[in-house]
């Protein structure tokens, strides 16, 4: 747990970057800070590892004010991780993620073997350990980075912007991949981030800051979107936060429907589905694509026959998939799949927004 | 100390040598900057151009600058058949290691424009000449000008080494104070190189500013 | 002047004629004293002092960079002539007359003589070695600091009429500090100075005679480039070598050497008092 | 053009200086000056290490003081060799280490400025991950601020050397010995050919010295800087050199 | 027009960045190149200015094959906007815009006169005329950049991710402003970008280009999310696709409801409502916030009671912001504004949902 108390900081020019912050994150979550550029999240950040000394007020770390242990030791005990992952050019991977262990006396052997575990928590090759940085692309050294970080195992971590430097497919399998590390972890994880759909996506806990180091809203993600706290807020969430709170409702409750399949290979003799749209699945019962309502087939449907199908609904996922599966078929009928990707029925836009009608009753 | 320099100074003859020495050293050691720059200009162009050129232009004037400029001094009129006095010598020999050291910086200061901009104005339609001379050239002249700056404070000591083989300058002043241990004009020409190269710096600071009046209104390239 | 001719005052074609020295001091004397006295008499002179050696005066008088160098009779001709056994002043005078190259011409020789000297430290001369002749046998146990040049013109002569054969000839240079410094720290036994030398009393050193005539007489006196001067000119410095004596140049020399007064305004004083 | 065959005799008369076995024996010899040479230069170069490797890492990892220093160094380059040597030949009354000392402070800014930028230029986003990370000062320095300056520090040591290599030959002016006695007495006597000689064996032992240092610089930078520097020059749209590879960054001066 | 026709280019290395391009840009529409990294945009894009050479195959601008052009004379004619502008710093931004008509030897005066009017074009203060470059904001540096690609009144013009380097808000406005200009200059213009949103809000046609320098499908842009020609395609244009597919539906036919609504100011003496949600307004009309069922309230509504609204859909807008409306409000309702941001009336999700079945029936 890392709380904030009454927190100030003012630089030597009369800038204050934090303006009494008082806030606490608590122990085996993802925290995630976010704000426009310039609103004092590094500056907070960084205050919980001493890199910068509060002006005013305390932060304690586990209870404890950390004004209290040496500046060195404590660090070691948090792990960081920055932009760009600040890798040591001049050594190997290995040796990166086993500068902390090093540093705390273990021995090299010791240290070797521990970097080479993380190498494969973090997903990356065992061969990947001699390499230096520069041998690796962008997405891979921040891994370096977050296996460094995590090296001497510490309880809390902090990350500022860790993903912000590499392009956005790599950037979502890098989230993925730390959602899956910290649900084996359990680590206290304080997020710095100014893309709010990282924030959102990643945290469980989100805290947005506004210019000159305020504390504007510290609320789930959900609630920060379905309720931001003021203008700042909802401006700062955007303009599509009403469907991108779908992400937040479980579908659970939602009635799956069948509708007429058929196989791409079976032989059709003549029209198929009259006055209703058909799925075409393949062997796999994946779903393929959509013939029009009374569409003729003869043999296998050709692919000018094929409508191209929708986004897929995983099944048991939130309910922003299944809205947008419903909206992009040509059929209306948003086609949901199982985690292999299989058919298993269909869901309506109607439907969706029921579910959604229903639970926003339920709140009230 | 201060009595031997003021006593020499004092002295009607020694200020006119000094005087002569300092215009005669101004004048060794800026002729060539100018020329050196403007001989460093297109093959640092070149280098910038051509890669293989780079190759070529810097590995030459590595070798150049592993040339002591006494040798260099000494040399010239026998290559050159000038006369062994003559002034040219010494313009020659800091031309030639003003160019070497010059080359590299104005490549690297092309090298600087952003790649853009060089871009955009092609794009544009300028042909290549009046591109360099537009564009490119004012661009570079941030970088290029702390290569200048190196180039004339290295110019302005070399100059002195120029007494050795009896070219004027204030090296004049180290040879015959040496001569009859005296170290009072040895001073005196030190402090006037030092000071030589700092007003020749703040020149070219000022020259800098002047012509890139952009940087001055906050912005940077 | 034009900087861009700053080489090609060799005079003639008009413009100041430019009066060259060694670079010791008193050569810049003597230089100072020939220009007062030809711009006295009305020729345009410009000075370039500390041009380097007799070699470089000479080349440099050659190819026009100088019109008037002040030389030492002796040495000039062992450098045109290395063979010429002349030793008495007027026989140098005669034989370096002849010798010197063409376009070239010496002037008339003054009374002032400053030799080149082998000197002793205090030490040596205390084992009694007085002339060349007391050191010629003990050459082998001492090193010689001399310029550079003096390695290419003396040895053989001296091997020749003393016997002596130092164990090292350290290159210093002309007679200046370096020299006097390793005299005096011991680096060097012997070194080569001029006779008119402050430093040798100053230190102690003792000049060693020379009853063989090692080095032959060292009259100063002007060399020319002939057509740089007309007679007006030549008389004005005959008029110098008149008036100097080898006691005024040793008087003038500890003024500019132990007393640091400067060059120009010693030849300047020296000029007015003569009425050269 | 009549320089060329000038050009041509003295070349002929300089492979007969050189091809004359009374050059190369002896203390005038071309092997004994060559090696008072060396060890003029590398004791300038060790001094001036001495003195600006620690005061150039001191004020890169403090970063206090850095304007004065490196307006103090770009000064020093201004000094006038010849006028700095003779200087201290005359208040040393004589003794080579006045010379010694002259060459060392002519040795100091490059080496200084190198050590200075090298440390300088290490990326901030590393050390502030090293500072993250729990290291100490000490730690910092050694481990992380040192292994990154070498490209530009050995940069820095190699244009001292090669300067020092060069305006060693001045100093012969004030009686040192070194290959700057074939310059100067050659000169004296209007020797081309022993002037030519010098001048070749100077460039040569510059030449040779680089190259020792160059080697010495490829055994000492951590390989994995050398990775990140080709890295950089592969990319295609990247143009500018990485600083690694251009010690001359720092400037030089000769003599 | 300008027409691709079996264009292919390879670098001297072998990169083949082009491969066999087909297509024709019509004349007078935006056309908007979008894909991957790498996938060789830029040097489509490039090769119709001629800054860099085809290795195959000929571009025809206006029907005229570019080769039998000078390269200079043929850029003059062909604005060029790139990411960061590409301004020249050392001019003033007058100047810069004044370049081509330089160029093409008008008299300084007339240029100027010509950059003046640019200026204000692109919606900048005259007084911006002489500042630098470095002295503006990244986006009014891109607006100076189309000003000078305009500037010689070029009837094509060729953007390279202009809008790039922008933060999101800045960058909408761009882009708006640009469909302004282009509405009423008519240029042709090729646009490339890397972002799929702002491919689909620019371009009346987009070219989706694949890896190696591939067309994978060139198509309006509501036809692209509908119906996207493979699997590439439809992973490219993304999973929220369906509802971003909105963003082409009208919403006319929508028919607007009403709510009770309260002024701001207004004092209430007790319970408001009853059992539905309230809306508050402030003098302007313009929504402030709900009050749920029930609220009571004395006086004006404090904060507290206060909850914060939805996003608001400007009537007339496309279907999207009507749904993401009607998601994001706590009551269910969206709440529809007129153009100056005064409470015209709310929509539901069930109304939006409505609406799209229908338009679907309808095109079936
Ligand atoms: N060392 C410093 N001295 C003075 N001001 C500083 C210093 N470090 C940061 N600031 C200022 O403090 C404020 C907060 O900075 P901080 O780096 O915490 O912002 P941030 O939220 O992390 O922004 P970004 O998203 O750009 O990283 C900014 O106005 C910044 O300019
Ligand atoms: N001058 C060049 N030499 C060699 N290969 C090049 C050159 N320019 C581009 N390429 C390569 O050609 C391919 C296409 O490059 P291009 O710049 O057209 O891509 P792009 O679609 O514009 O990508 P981005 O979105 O990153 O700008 C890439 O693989 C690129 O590496
Ligand atoms: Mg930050
Ligand atoms: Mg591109």
């Amino acid at each position: 747990m890392i709380e904030f108390q009454a927190v100030t900081k003012r630089f030597d020019d009369g800038t204050t970057a934090v303006d009494n912050l008082d806030m606490s994150v608590e122990a085996g979550t993802i925290t995630v800070f976010v704000g426009p550029s310039g609103c004092g999240k590094t500056t907070s950040l960084r205050m919980v590892n001493r890199m910068i000394e509060p002006t005013n007020g305390t932060v304690l770390v586990d209870g404890e004010d950390i004004r209290k242990s040496n500046p060195a030791l404590l660090r070691r005990r948090i792990g960081y991780v920055i932009q760009q992952a600040g890798l040591f050019p001049h050594r190997t991977v290995l040796d990166n993620i086993a500068t902390v262990p090093l540093l705390s006396g273990w021995t090299r052997r010791k240290a070797r073997a521990r970097a080479a575990e993380l190498l494969e928590l973090v997903g990356l090759d065992a061969t990947m350990g001699k390499r230096y940085p520069a041998q690796l692309s962008g997405g891979q050294q921040q891994r370096v980075g977050v296996a460094r970080a995590l090296a001497a195992d510490p309880p809390v971590l902090l990350m500022d912007e860790p993903f912000s430097a590499v392009d956005p497919v790599v950037r979502e399998g890098l989230q993925d991949e730390l959602l899956r590390l910290q649900a084996d972890l359990d680590k206290t994880i304080v997020f710095v981030t100014h893309d709010i759909d990282e924030a959102v996506r990643i945290g469980e806990k989100v805290a947005v800051f506004r210019e000159g180091g305020r504390l504007a809203q510290y609320a789930a993600p959900a609630e920060l979107l379905s309720n931001p706290a003021d203008d700042f807020v909802s401006s700062f969430v955007g303009k599509d936060r009403g469907y991108r709170g779908l992400s937040f409702l479980e579908a659970d409750g939602i009635e799956l429907r069948g509708v007429s399949t058929i196989g791409l290979h079976e032989e059709q003799s003549s029209t198929v589905g009259g006055l209703d749209w058909t799925l075409v699945l393949d062997e796999d019962r994946r779903p393929r694509g959509w013939l029009a309502p009374g569409a003729v087939v003869h043999g296998e449907p050709a692919d000018e026959e094929l409508r191209p199908g929708g986004s897929l609904y995983t099944a048991g996922t939130a309910l922003r998939g299944a809205l947008d599966a419903a909206l992009s078929s040509p059929s209306g009928l948003g086609v949901v799949v199982d985690d292999d990707g299989r058919y298993t029925g269909v869901v309506t836009a109607q439907q969706v927004i029921d579910l959604i009608e229903e639970r926003r009753k339920e709140a009230a | 100390m201060f009595d031997d320099i003021s006593r020499y100074l004092g002295s009607e003859s020694n200020q006119e040598l000094v005087l002569t020495q300092l215009l005669q050293h101004i004048y060794l050691s800026l002729l060539p900057l100018v020329i050196g720059l403007a001989l460093a200009i297109p093959l640092g162009w070149l280098a910038h151009r051509y890669r293989a050129a780079s190759g070529v232009l810097f590995g030459i004037s590595n070798a150049v600058y592993t040339i002591p400029s006494l040798a260099l001094f000494v040399v010239i009129p026998v290559v050159l058949g000038t006369q062994i006095l003559d002034s040219v010598n010494v313009v020659v020999a800091l031309t030639i290691y003003t160019t070497a050291l010059l080359v590299r910086p104005v490549c690297d200061a092309l090298e600087a424009v952003p790649f853009h901009v060089v871009a955009a104005a092609t794009a544009m339609g300028y042909r290549p000449l009046r591109r360099f001379v537009t564009v490119e050239l004012p661009l570079s002249v941030p970088v290029l000008s702390a290569g200048v700056r190196v180039a004339s404070v290295s110019n302005i000591s070399l100059v002195s080494v120029g007494a050795l083989i009896g070219t004027g300058g204030l090296g004049v002043l180290f040879t015959s104070g040496f001569q009859i241990s005296y170290t009072a004009p040895i001073i005196i020409g030190i402090v006037l190189t030092l000071v030589l190269a700092l007003v020749v710096d703040l020149l070219l600071v000022g020259l800098r500013r002047v012509l890139t009046p952009w940087l001055r209104a906050g912005g940077t390239t | 002047g034009d900087p861009l001719k700053g080489g090609g005052g060799g005079g003639a074609a008009g413009g100041p004629i430019v009066i060259g020295s060694a670079d010791f001091s008193e050569s810049e004397l003597l230089m100072h004293i020939y220009a007062g006295a030809l711009s006295n008499a009305g020729v345009q002179v410009s000075t370039k002092p500390r041009v380097g050696s007799r070699e470089v005066l000479v080349k440099a008088l050659q190819d026009k960079s100088l019109a008037v160098v002040p030389e030492y009779s002796g040495n000039l001709l062992q450098y045109f002539d290395k063979q010429s056994p002349a030793s008495q002043p007027d026989e140098v005078l005669a034989a370096l007359k002849q010798k010197v190259p063409s376009g070239l011409e010496v002037l008339e020789k003054s009374a002032a003589e400053d030799s080149d000297a082998l000197v002793v430290s205090k030490d040596v001369a205390g084992q009694g070695v007085k002339s060349i002749a007391d050191l010629g046998p003990k050459c082998s146990q001492y090193v010689l600091g001399a310029a550079g040049e003096w390695k290419d013109r003396w040895p053989a002569k001296l091997t020749q009429l003393y016997g002596c054969t130092f164990k090292e000839i350290k290159t210093t240079d002309a007679a200046g500090p370096v020299t006097v410094e390793a005299l005096k720290s011991g680096q060097v036994q012997v070194a080569n100075l001029f006779t008119t030398a402050s430093a040798i009393t100053a230190n102690g050193f003792v000049a060693l005679e020379d009853p063989k005539r090692l080095y032959p007489a060292q009259n100063v006196l002007p060399l020319i480039r002939s057509e740089a001067l007309d007679e007006k000119g030549k008389a004005a410095l005959n008029k110098v070598s008149a008036a100097l004596t080898t006691e005024k140049l040793t008087a003038l020399n500890k003024r500019i050497e132990v007393d640091k007064e400067t060059v120009a305004d010693v030849a300047k004083e020296f000029v007015t008092q003569n009425k050269l | 053009m009549a320089a060329g065959g000038r050009n041509h005799v003295i070349f002929q008369e300089l492979f007969a200086w050189l091809g004359d076995p009374a050059h190369w024996q002896g203390q005038d010899g071309v092997p004994n000056r060559a090696l008072e040479h060396l060890g003029y230069t590398l004791l300038a170069v060790f001094g001036a290490a001495a003195i600006a490797i620690p005061l150039g890492l001191y004020v890169g990892h403090s970063g206090r003081g850095g304007v004065v220093l490196v307006g103090l160094s770009n000064a020093m380059r201004a000094l006038p060799t010849l006028g700095l040597v003779t200087f201290l030949f005359l208040v040393a009354g004589g003794s080579e280490a006045g010379t010694i000392v002259g060459l060392i402070v002519l040795a100091v800014p490059p080496i200084l400025a190198g050590t200075y930028a090298g440390v300088q230029d290490t990326d901030r986003g590393v050390v502030d991950a090293a500072r993250g990370m729990g290291m100490t000062g000490w730690q910092r320095l050694w481990q992380v601020e040192v292994p990154n300056a070498l490209p530009l520090l050995m940069g820095g040591l190699r244009n001292a050397a090669l300067q020092v290599v060069a305006t060693a030959s001045v100093a012969a002016y004030v009686g040192l010995g070194g290959l700057g006695r074939l310059l100067l007495d050659g000169l004296r006597v209007i020797d081309y050919s022993k002037v030519l000689a010098g001048a070749l064996f100077i460039a040569l032992l510059a030449v040779l010295l680089d190259l020792v240092l160059a080697g010495l610089q490829r055994v000492i930078v951590p390989r994995g800087l050398r990775v990140a520097a080709a890295a950089v020059a592969r990319k295609p749209k990247a143009k500018v050199k990485p600083q690694a590879e251009a010690p001359e960054a720092v400037g030089r001066t000769n003599a």
